[in-house]
């Protein structure tokens, strides 16, 4: 490795195809988060510089990207790409050539069973521990008199959501390859609240478009809860909408994905009272650590408006964490030698965590961060307000219910 | 006698391919019936297809009533008064008979005489009547020259130009559509027609052409044609030569 | 040896051949004649099986054939030309005739695709019909005669038992005809049965053992050349006055 | 049995809207034997006009519609002109131009997604989640009417191609472009009419699909299979076909998704095509291949 | 009036003629005879074969990547051009074949540690028996039906294969990962994929060079003419997809495991086979010189694009625009234009 020069930093990311929304929103992240790194000074006293190729949603190209990155520009590090469909084949080669992974978004629990060390995720937890903070919003915040007793789950076919589901029902989640149990979830967070499932369903991961059928199929069974495990955003814009067409009126609507604008923006009125599961919210009063001095969440805020003219969501603010878990760990290693920055990261605690703007990250020995909940928001006036938990920060705000008519 | 379509040392071809037509000449007198003959692969049809604009002219001029005709389109040459029925019978397949017919009058200003004329043709030709909704692709090969044939008879035109009319035609058909030619060019429609059916052809014609290698070899009279021993011997079977 | 029992094939409400019977001997030239749209080609159609018939039996040599797919009637030795040429564009002259192969089995298959001795047969056929000079002509790029040449020398190129063969003489030179007559004579002499369809009343009366007429779908006559001259139906239906002038 | 109606209405609602999809489609095949992979991708950019007069002026979809069709039509003169009008004698003309049109539709995609962004987008003007409610059972508003008014689209164009003189050209230039040259057809104009007209489908699919489901720019790609599907079914070029197999296909698959499992609704339209191929290869009311 | 004869039937003018004919002629004939360079290809797969020794002085995985890719590619193009190219059906669903194969393999290296190169071969038959089955149904459309009959094909293999919960839906089964250290970890499938494609160009060399190629060839132009000229053309183009199946399988049961990760949406999506397709197209559909080049043009076109663009919507704007002008402007080829126009390189004509 040079060690005059720049860093260099690679990152493939999906900007064309299916992932490009967010693949777009990671570049941000990461972009700004270099930037500000430059106007503080750099790394170990160099510049940062960020490679960004695009692998058009496509494992074989991701692959080739990153080789490329290692074989011909000589990066010192790389950054994580986007989905558990890309990171599961990056994972082997990152590994293989003994580079530390910080992962942004892969949230497939098989990934960290692999046995792979140098694998650290960016988020607060694996898919298939998602519904806890469903379960700890029914537990705590609806009056046990009110909760619901039924629960319809429509999922899409995707990786993440899959998991969610996984979780939600208690499934065992297997390794295909050989058949062997990679975690037994059962009773699975449905169960544990006494739910009982009045219809479950999965729509198919492409070319779906019957959301009027769905829709009336859930209606009829008149579930309490509804659970929308959505692949997009825009799958959640169109279950709101044909939930709306057939006037359902369960107490409580929960999608997995719906914090972004666009989701706002395709429902109107009927997005209120909808709760949404996030990694990262405006109002969570993080504080991190950019180039060794104090950054707040706040702060990433502001940085982030100033420098594109729109507020900020996850898909940015997760890269913006991983890209400060890389400086922090290039910082503490006092190198950029791969191997011993991915000793320090393995080393860090809960007291002495990685720093971000989504909070303190330490990780287990799989590479998943340890006691770290979603968060839960709500759609309410018009506003994605943060309502869940109520017990780590201030400024959280009451959750509506029941949700009755969309 | 002034020259309606004057032809003179044309060449013409295919594509970027070889020239097929080599100064091949060719005039043609109103109210006549003139006939071409030549082996296959001379160049008979493609003397037709450079006439009517559907190959390039490479040198060469062909004139229409002292006009040259060079670089316009088909559709353009025909509403000058030129039309054409190529050996490929240009029918549209999967359009009924009658169809077929109402677009041969396509180029027509008048639309009112359009039906008067297909019922006039319908009279003449009734299997045409018969098979009105069937499909002109089904036809068999006879009732598709017939078609293709009469189509002209809507267009009315100073020139018809007929690829080789009498193809797949029974015998007493044939006769049928020389007859009606004779009657078309007593009406002031010249025509000119490639035949196979040498004879038959030049019989029934005013004027006789040799086309061969892409040239015009003779030109004359249709009997004088016929009746030239060396023309007997090449282009006609042979026959009385021998 | 050909023998069509019964035939039938309609088209909707048209019954463009209908109950057809009439067979052809080994070796011998039969004519099948007729008005425009009698059911020629259909019947020839039936025969090799590029239409299904819709009732009736088609028998090759003791063999049901209308069953068979048409390669199969083709491997069998029955081989037919269009009536409206049809010709593989892209492909020379040569290819287009040295397809028209009667394949023995798989091993055939991996063999080189033209191998010289099929070239120096092909090239003799191409000379004998006077087309050698397009032998490296695209198959589409042919005039109109030149393609019912090159289909007729495909159909000699597979050594058939039996050929059919629908208005040879369409748009074919007066003087060439005259040779292609001679070569037909002569292959018939060497046992090839021909059933040919024509227009050219000269032609068959001079070339033709036995002619079948038919019309609307029928056969109405069927006899020796002579036989059929004086028969008023078929003078009526097909020749009109024509006939003394081409005889 | 009041499920089975409901699920009858939800399957014929969703066929009104894929009809008008795939007959412009089965037009531009049927008349000029393009089969234009592109035309899912035109949809969207009808989509998108309608998005932003909705947006930027709150203009009706439905109003805007005339508008998007006009606009795409537009767009479907240039595009002929600039990329099928060279190929337009060239007799693997059919073949080349599933490839030209595939291509179009990335070039479309691209410079949607380079315009608009990858975002999901749709309009929602009240009708479009609203419905209404006979008892139990209810009608969507949003489908009903793009059911009706792409019917009507549908049927006046169906009567304009077959009565019409220019319709006639249209056809005939079709089958035999020679021919009509010579009967006096202006066949570029006629091609790039016919073109125009069938893109202006697209446009016009695009106001309706606007706000019955969600697009960007690459959603076409979802939509291409299902639509081809359709035409085949219905067979190759004929427009009530087209039609005819949307409603049943919609219908079944609305069964299949609500009795058998949503993954399976999609299922629907493919194994329908393999079934049909398997039984009936040219469809339901296509032309029979000339050998069996 | 007289006769007018205008010129006598003197050799000359017909000799002059006829001489301009025969050149033409053998101009045509010439196309046909001339010499190829064989040695062309050889001395390329030597060199290919070869390569690796680069990693002696310095790691050069991404090259050894990018020919591996293109290698894979070249397989792929050319087993469809035996399908597209020679018969002429243009099937936008073979990669339908490219997961069956990456699937086989992959789940028989996941449960018995069998390598997939030793299953490519067993892979190809399986999908040269699947293919032969598909064949059978959707062979018998034409045209615009068949191509998308082969497109419905993708849509139904990719529901399947996203529900068998065997080989883990949608989500995908991850393989092992070859213990072989960093510089010699690609070279297994360095150099299978390599002799992959040089077996894949000698086939086509051979089955364009056969009867069943000529039979095949007569298949692409009029199908009803090759049937009634004694050729089985339902039995040979069936065969022709299984063969073509049988190249993309094998290519795809080595992929899966270069990758380490099966999954529908690696195979199974559009790109993939339009790859395929646009490398034949862009080379030469039909030719054997072809789909080589288009394949390593496309993939330095795609690793150009990234590298100086970045990224963005202009990747998918460019590729298109990119088809739209070859169409144009070679509509039969890289090869095949240059062929017609008597331009082609020797060292290209590998016919
Ligand atoms: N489309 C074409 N492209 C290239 N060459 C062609 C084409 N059509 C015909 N030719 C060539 O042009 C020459 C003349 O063809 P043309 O059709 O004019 O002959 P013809 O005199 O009409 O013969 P026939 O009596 O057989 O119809 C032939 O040698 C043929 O090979
Ligand atoms: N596919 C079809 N659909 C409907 N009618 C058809 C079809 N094919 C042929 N016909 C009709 O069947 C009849 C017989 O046609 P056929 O082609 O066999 O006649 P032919 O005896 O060969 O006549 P010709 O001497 O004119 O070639 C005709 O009336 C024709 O219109
Ligand atoms: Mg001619
Ligand atoms: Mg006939």
């Amino acid at each position: 490795f040079s060690q005059d020069g720049p860093i260099k930093i690679g990152a493939s990311l999906p900007l064309t195809g299916s992932f490009s929304i967010a693949g777009q929103k990671h570049q941000q992240g990461y972009e700004l988060c270099v930037d500000l790194i430059n106007e503080r000074g750099g790394i170990l006293g160099r510049e940062v510089e960020l490679i960004v190729s695009d692998n058009r949603s496509d494992p074989a190209t991701a692959i080739n990207q990153y080789e490329r990155f290692l074989n011909v520009d000589g990066v010192e590090a790389v950054y994580g790409t986007f989905s558990s469909r890309l990171s599961f084949p990056v994972a082997n080669i990152l590994a293989r050539n003994g580079m530390v992974h910080a992962l942004p978004a892969g949230g497939a629990l098989r990934i960290y069973e692999q046995g792979h060390d140098n694998i650290f995720y960016f988020q607060p937890n694996a898919a298939e521990y998602v519904g806890a903070s469903l379960a700890g919003v029914v537990r705590d915040l609806v009056p046990a008199e009110e909760a619901p007793k039924t629960v319809a789950i429509i999922s899409a076919d995707d990786f993440f959501a899959n998991g969610v589901w996984s979780g939600l029902m208690g499934e065992i989640v297997t390794d295909p390859a050989d058949g062997s149990e990679v975690a037994d979830l059962s009773p699975g967070y449905l169960a544990e609240l006494g739910l009982e499932v009045v219809y479950s369903e999965r729509w198919p991961e492409e070319g779906f478009n019957d959301w009027l059928n769905l829709a009336n199929q859930v209606r009829q069974t008149e579930p309490d809860l509804i659970i929308g495990l959505t692949a997009s955003a825009e799958e959640a814009v169109q279950l709101t909408r044909a939930f709306d067409t057939v006037r359902a009126t369960p107490q409580m609507v929960y999608f997995s994905q719906g914090t972004q604008a666009e989701y706002l923006e395709g429902t109107g009125d009927s997005a209120q009272g909808v709760l949404v599961h996030t990694s990262w919210h405006s109002d969570a009063p993080f504080q991190s650590l950019l180039a060794g001095s104090e950054f707040s969440n706040q702060d990433f805020v502001g940085a982030y408006e100033a420098a594109y003219g729109s507020p900020p969501d996850e898909d940015s603010a997760i890269p913006f964490a991983v890209c400060q878990g890389i400086e922090q760990a290039m910082v503490g290693a006092g190198t950029t030698d791969n191997a011993a920055m991915g000793d320090w990261l393995d080393a860090r605690t809960k007291e002495d965590a990685v720093r971000t703007i989504l909070g303190r990250f330490s990780w287990d020995d799989r590479g998943l961060p340890v006691e770290k909940p979603f968060l839960m928001t709500q759609w309410n006036d018009g506003e994605l307000q943060f309502i869940y938990p109520t017990d780590e920060f201030e400024g959280v705000s009451a959750m509506s219910y029941p949700k009755g008519s969309f | 006698m002034p020259e309606l379509l004057d032809v003179s040392s044309l060449t013409a071809g295919y594509g970027d391919g070889p020239a097929i037509l080599d100064g091949a000449h060719l005039t043609v007198q109103p109210g006549k019936v003139h006939c071409i003959i030549g082996p296959n692969g001379a160049g008979k049809s493609t003397l037709l297809k450079a006439i009517c604009g559907m190959l390039k002219i490479r040198k060469g001029d062909v004139k229409f009533k002292g006009e040259s005709l060079k670089g316009l389109r088909p559709d353009q040459i025909l509403r000058k008064g030129i039309c054409f029925v190529p050996q490929e019978r240009a029918l549209f397949p999967k359009m009924t008979v009658r169809e077929n017919l109402r677009m041969g009058g396509y180029s027509l200003a008048d639309k009112s005489g359009l039906e008067r004329a297909i019922d006039e043709i319908e009279e003449r030709f009734p299997i045409l009547r018969e098979r009105r909704d069937q499909h002109a692709g089904t036809m068999s090969g006879g009732q598709q020259q017939t078609l293709a044939m009469a189509r002209t008879l809507i267009v009315k035109p100073d020139i018809v130009m007929l690829d080789e009319p009498s193809l797949g035609l029974a015998p007493k058909i044939v006769q049928e559509m020389f007859d009606i030619m004779k009657v078309m060019a007593s009406e002031g429609i010249t025509i000119l027609l490639v035949e196979q059916n040498a004879l038959m052809g030049l019989k029934n014609a005013d004027w006789g052409v040799v086309l061969d290698l892409g040239r015009t070899l003779f030109e004359g009279p249709a009997a004088e044609v016929m009746a030239d021993p060396r023309i007997q011997e090449l282009y006609l079977g042979g026959k009385k030569a021998a | 040896m050909l023998e069509i029992k019964g035939l039938c094939k309609y088209f909707g409400g048209i019954k463009a051949v209908d109950d057809c019977n009439f067979g052809v001997e080994r070796g011998s030239i039969t004519a099948l004649i007729g008005p425009n749209g009698a059911g020629k080609t259909t019947a020839f159609n039936c025969i090799s099986r590029t239409a299904m018939p819709t009732k009736g039996s088609v028998w090759l040599d003791g063999e049901r054939i209308d069953k068979l797919r048409p390669h199969q009637i083709t491997q069998r030795g029955l081989s037919r030309t269009f009536q409206i040429s049809r010709n593989l564009a892209d492909m020379t002259v040569l290819e287009n005739v040295i397809c028209q192969s009667r394949i023995g089995g798989w091993r055939d298959l991996m063999k080189p695709a033209m191998s010289s001795d099929e070239i120096d047969k092909a090239m003799g056929i191409l000379d004998f019909l006077g087309i050698t000079r397009i032998a490296y002509e695209d198959g589409s790029n042919l005039s109109y005669g030149q393609k019912k040449l090159m289909d007729l020398a495909a159909l000699l190129m597979s050594d058939p038992k039996i050929i059919l063969l629908d208005e040879p003489a369409g748009g074919v030179n007066p003087t060439l005809l005259e040779e292609i007559v001679g070569h037909i004579r002569k292959l018939n002499d060497q046992g090839l049965t021909v059933l040919i369809v024509e227009h050219n009343m000269e032609l068959i009366m001079r070339l033709s053992h036995r002619i079948v007429v038919m019309a609307q779908g029928r056969v109405i006559a069927n006899g020796a050349p002579a036989e059929i001259r004086e028969n008023p139906a078929v003078l009526d239906a097909y020749l009109g006055g024509v006939l003394e002038e081409a005889v | 049995m009041e499920q089975i109606i409901q699920t009858l209405i939800l399957g014929l609602a969703l066929g009104g809207v894929f009809a008008l999809m795939g007959s412009g489609l089965s037009l531009v095949f049927g008349v000029m034997r393009i089969v234009n992979l592109a035309h899912p991708s035109l949809i969207i950019a009808g989509a998108y006009a309608t998005y932003w007069a909705f947006k930027l002026w709150g203009i009706d979809p439905l109003v805007m519609l005339p508008v998007a069709a006009i606009i795409l039509a537009a767009i479907g003169v240039l595009l002929y002109k600039l990329v099928f009008e060279r190929e337009a004698r060239s007799a693997k003309y059919s073949e080349m131009t599933v490839l030209l049109t595939f291509a179009t539709a990335m070039i479309v995609e691209g410079a949607l997604g380079g315009m608009f962004t990858n975002t999901q987008r749709v309009t929602s003007p009240s009708y479009a989640t609203d419905a209404i409610f006979i008892g139990n059972i209810f009608i969507p508003t949003g489908q009903l009417y793009a059911g009706i008014v792409s019917l009507l689209i549908i049927s006046a164009l169906a009567l304009f191609l077959k009565y019409s003189r220019f319709g006639n050209a249209i056809r005939a230039t079709t089958q035999n472009r020679e021919a009509a040259e010579l009967l006096g057809v202006n066949v570029n104009l006629v091609c790039i009419m016919s073109f125009a007209i069938g893109i202006g489908l697209a446009g016009a699919a695009g106001s309706l699909v606007s706000f019955v489901f969600s697009f960007f720019p690459a959603k076409h790609w979802e939509w291409v299979a299902v639509l081809m599907s359709l035409v085949v079914l219905g067979g190759m070029g004929s427009i009530l076909g087209t039609v005819i197999a949307s409603f049943m296909l919609c219908v079944v698959a609305a069964f299949v998704g609500a009795y058998v499992g949503a993954t399976w609704s999609t299922m629907t339209f493919f194994l329908a095509l393999f079934l049909i191929l398997l039984i009936r290869p040219q469809g339901l009311f296509g032309e029979k291949p000339e050998l069996a | 009036m007289m006769s007018v004869v205008s010129e006598t039937l003197t050799g000359d003018a017909a000799s002059s003629v006829l001489e301009a004919r025969r050149a033409h002629n053998e101009k045509l004939a010439a196309k046909s005879d001339k010499a190829r360079a064989i040695w062309f290809p050889i001395a390329l797969l030597l060199l290919l074969l070869a390569l690796p020794a680069l990693q002696v002085i310095g790691n050069f995985n991404y090259v050894l990547h990018l020919v591996l890719f293109t290698a894979c590619y070249v397989t792929m193009a050319s087993g469809w051009n035996i399908l597209g190219g020679f018969t002429g059906y243009i099937s936008l669903g073979h990669n339908v074949f490219f997961a069956i194969g990456g699937y086989f393999a992959g789940m028989i290296l996941a449960r018995y540690g069998i390598s997939t190169i030793l299953m490519a071969p067993f892979a190809g038959l399986l999908c040269a028996a699947v293919g032969y089955l598909i064949g059978r149904v959707t062979l018998k459309t034409r045209g615009p039906s068949f191509i998308i009959s082969s497109l419905a094909l993708v849509m139904i293999a990719r529901i399947l294969f996203d529900h068998w919960k065997f080989v883990g839906g949608a989500n995908g089964v991850a393989l092992p990962a070859n213990d072989l250290s960093v510089e010699w970890a690609k070279l297994p499938y360095y150099y299978a994929f390599v002799v992959l494609a040089a077996f894949s160009v000698w086939l086509s060399y051979k089955i364009k060079h056969s009867k069943f190629g000529l039979g095949l060839r007569a298949i692409s132009k009029d199908e009803i003419k090759a049937e009634s000229a004694g050729i089985d053309t339902r039995t040979y183009k069936v065969l022709a997809f299984a063969i073509s199946g049988a190249l993309v399988g094998m290519a795809g049961a080595i992929w899966g495991e270069y990758l380490t990760y099966i999954r529908p949406n690696i195979f199974l999506i559009i790109l993939v086979s339009v790859n395929m397709v646009l490398m034949c197209i862009l080379g030469g559909k039909g030719t054997i010189a072809g789909p080589v080049i288009g394949a390593i043009m496309i993939i330095a076109f795609n690793e150009l694009f990234v590298a100086t663009l970045g990224a963005s919507e202009i990747n998918i704007l460019a590729t298109g625009l990119l088809m739209v002008i070859v169409l144009l402007f070679f509509p039969q080829g890289i090869v095949g234009t240059l062929a017609k126009h008597h331009k082609l390189p020797r060292i290209l004509n590998w016919d």
